[in-house]
């Protein structure tokens, strides 16, 4: 299993703050087009993914376990 | 130093609390940035902000900002507080303290933390006008990322 | 705006109290400097700090350098607060807050002041070490009136 | 008659913070000269000279009344 969480205009999307898959092992650009299909979500061209608490990339591997989350350009400051 | 000097909050901000964490009797010059939410932007009058963030991994970015201004100007010390939650005009959003023995260094230093602050650290803002409402993107307007991922200079 | 943005005092100085003057809800961004009195210079140890200063000619120099900050980037305002007498390690100097609507100019405004205090403000620092005592003179080491008149780019 | 003021090491120097003297009108370039005599003050070369609380130049003239003041290198900040 594997914790997914949303944050700012994803998360109003998607109409939750967390969702729990059971994908994993699963690469980040995998769980990408999965997310983007089952939420019909926009391309998430500039949309940073994190696994547990730490940018990823689209090669990176989500395991059992792991939280991954969706980070949209940030507006902090 | 047992306080904690890289935090998110849903308490006002006291800046001088946050500059105190890094006034020494080795570093004689302190920039303290405050930045406070702004009545217009482009003309477009703002009611009220929210602050959302991803809270662990947020305080732990502002922790590695504090790491590399570390390495790049040796001897500062950085104490950073961001708000979230709703905030009202004239309200402080984030303090960034820096402390260096020389004062161009705390300038710089400080610079470079608020500039880090809005590449990395996951916090959002939405803003809320009299006609609607929006969740605020990319400040910078400079980055997309077409791979899905960010390159290794944007993140390190 | 009634209170007095320009000022030196005896007192110790609040430097929240200092950057509440500048905050307005047009100005997203204040830098607050401030210059605490170090332990080590060059590694001589300095005991205490007395300042003195040509106090009415000192105020009216921190207002001309307000009105510089002014016509150099027209959406700011200023307030500068030096203490003058006895200070101790770690003592508050001189608090100089800037208040602009984009940050970029509330770095470079301040760092300005700072550097335009050192220039032209009737401000004097006697350093007390363990061996001895010294009025602390040019500290930017680069300015000396051949003539005994300064040149008009160091006045205005 | 004019009121010459003196800070930091000029009034350790001097001895005194200020004097007034019975030379007005008088130049600061000359006035200069005659307080290097007076109180055997090294060049000051450096010192800057202020007429009624802004700076002077060598050629700015002292009238009756006036406040002169020795501004040795300021180190505020």
């Amino acid at each position: 299993m594997i914790t997914v969480l949303f944050f700012a205009h994803l998360q109003d999307a998607v109409g939750q703050e967390k969702v729990i898959m059971d994908k994993a092992p699963i690469s980040i650009a995998d769980l990408k087009k999965e997310l983007v299909e089952l939420y019909s979500l926009p391309g998430l061209e500039n949309v940073m993914f994190a696994i547990n608490e730490e940018y990823a990339t689209g090669d990176d591997l989500v395991n059992d376990g792991d939280t991954v989350a969706l980070i949209p350009p940030v507006s902090g400051g | 130093m047992n306080e904690k000097r890289f935090i998110l909050t849903e308490d006002i901000i006291n800046m001088e609390e946050v500059t105190n964490k890094v006034i020494r009797r080795e570093a004689g010059a302190v920039t303290t940035f405050t930045g406070t939410v702004r009545e217009f932007t482009k003309s477009k009058r703002t009611l009220y902000l929210e602050y959302d963030a991803y809270v662990p991994m947020a305080e732990k970015k502002l922790e590695q900002i504090g790491d590399e201004i570390n390495e790049k100007w040796p001897d500062s010390m950085v104490a950073i507080t961001h708000r979230i939650g709703r905030l009202e005009i004239s309200d402080i959003a984030v303090v960034i303290a820096v402390s260096t023995p020389h004062r161009r260094d705390a300038y710089e230093a400080n610079e470079y933390a608020i500039e880090r602050i809005k590449e990395i650290v996951p916090i959002w803002k939405k803003e809320h006008w009299e006609d609607g409402e929006m969740w605020i993107g990319d400040q910078l307007e400079k980055k997309s990322y077409p791979t899905g991922k960010p390159e290794q200079e944007d993140l390190v």
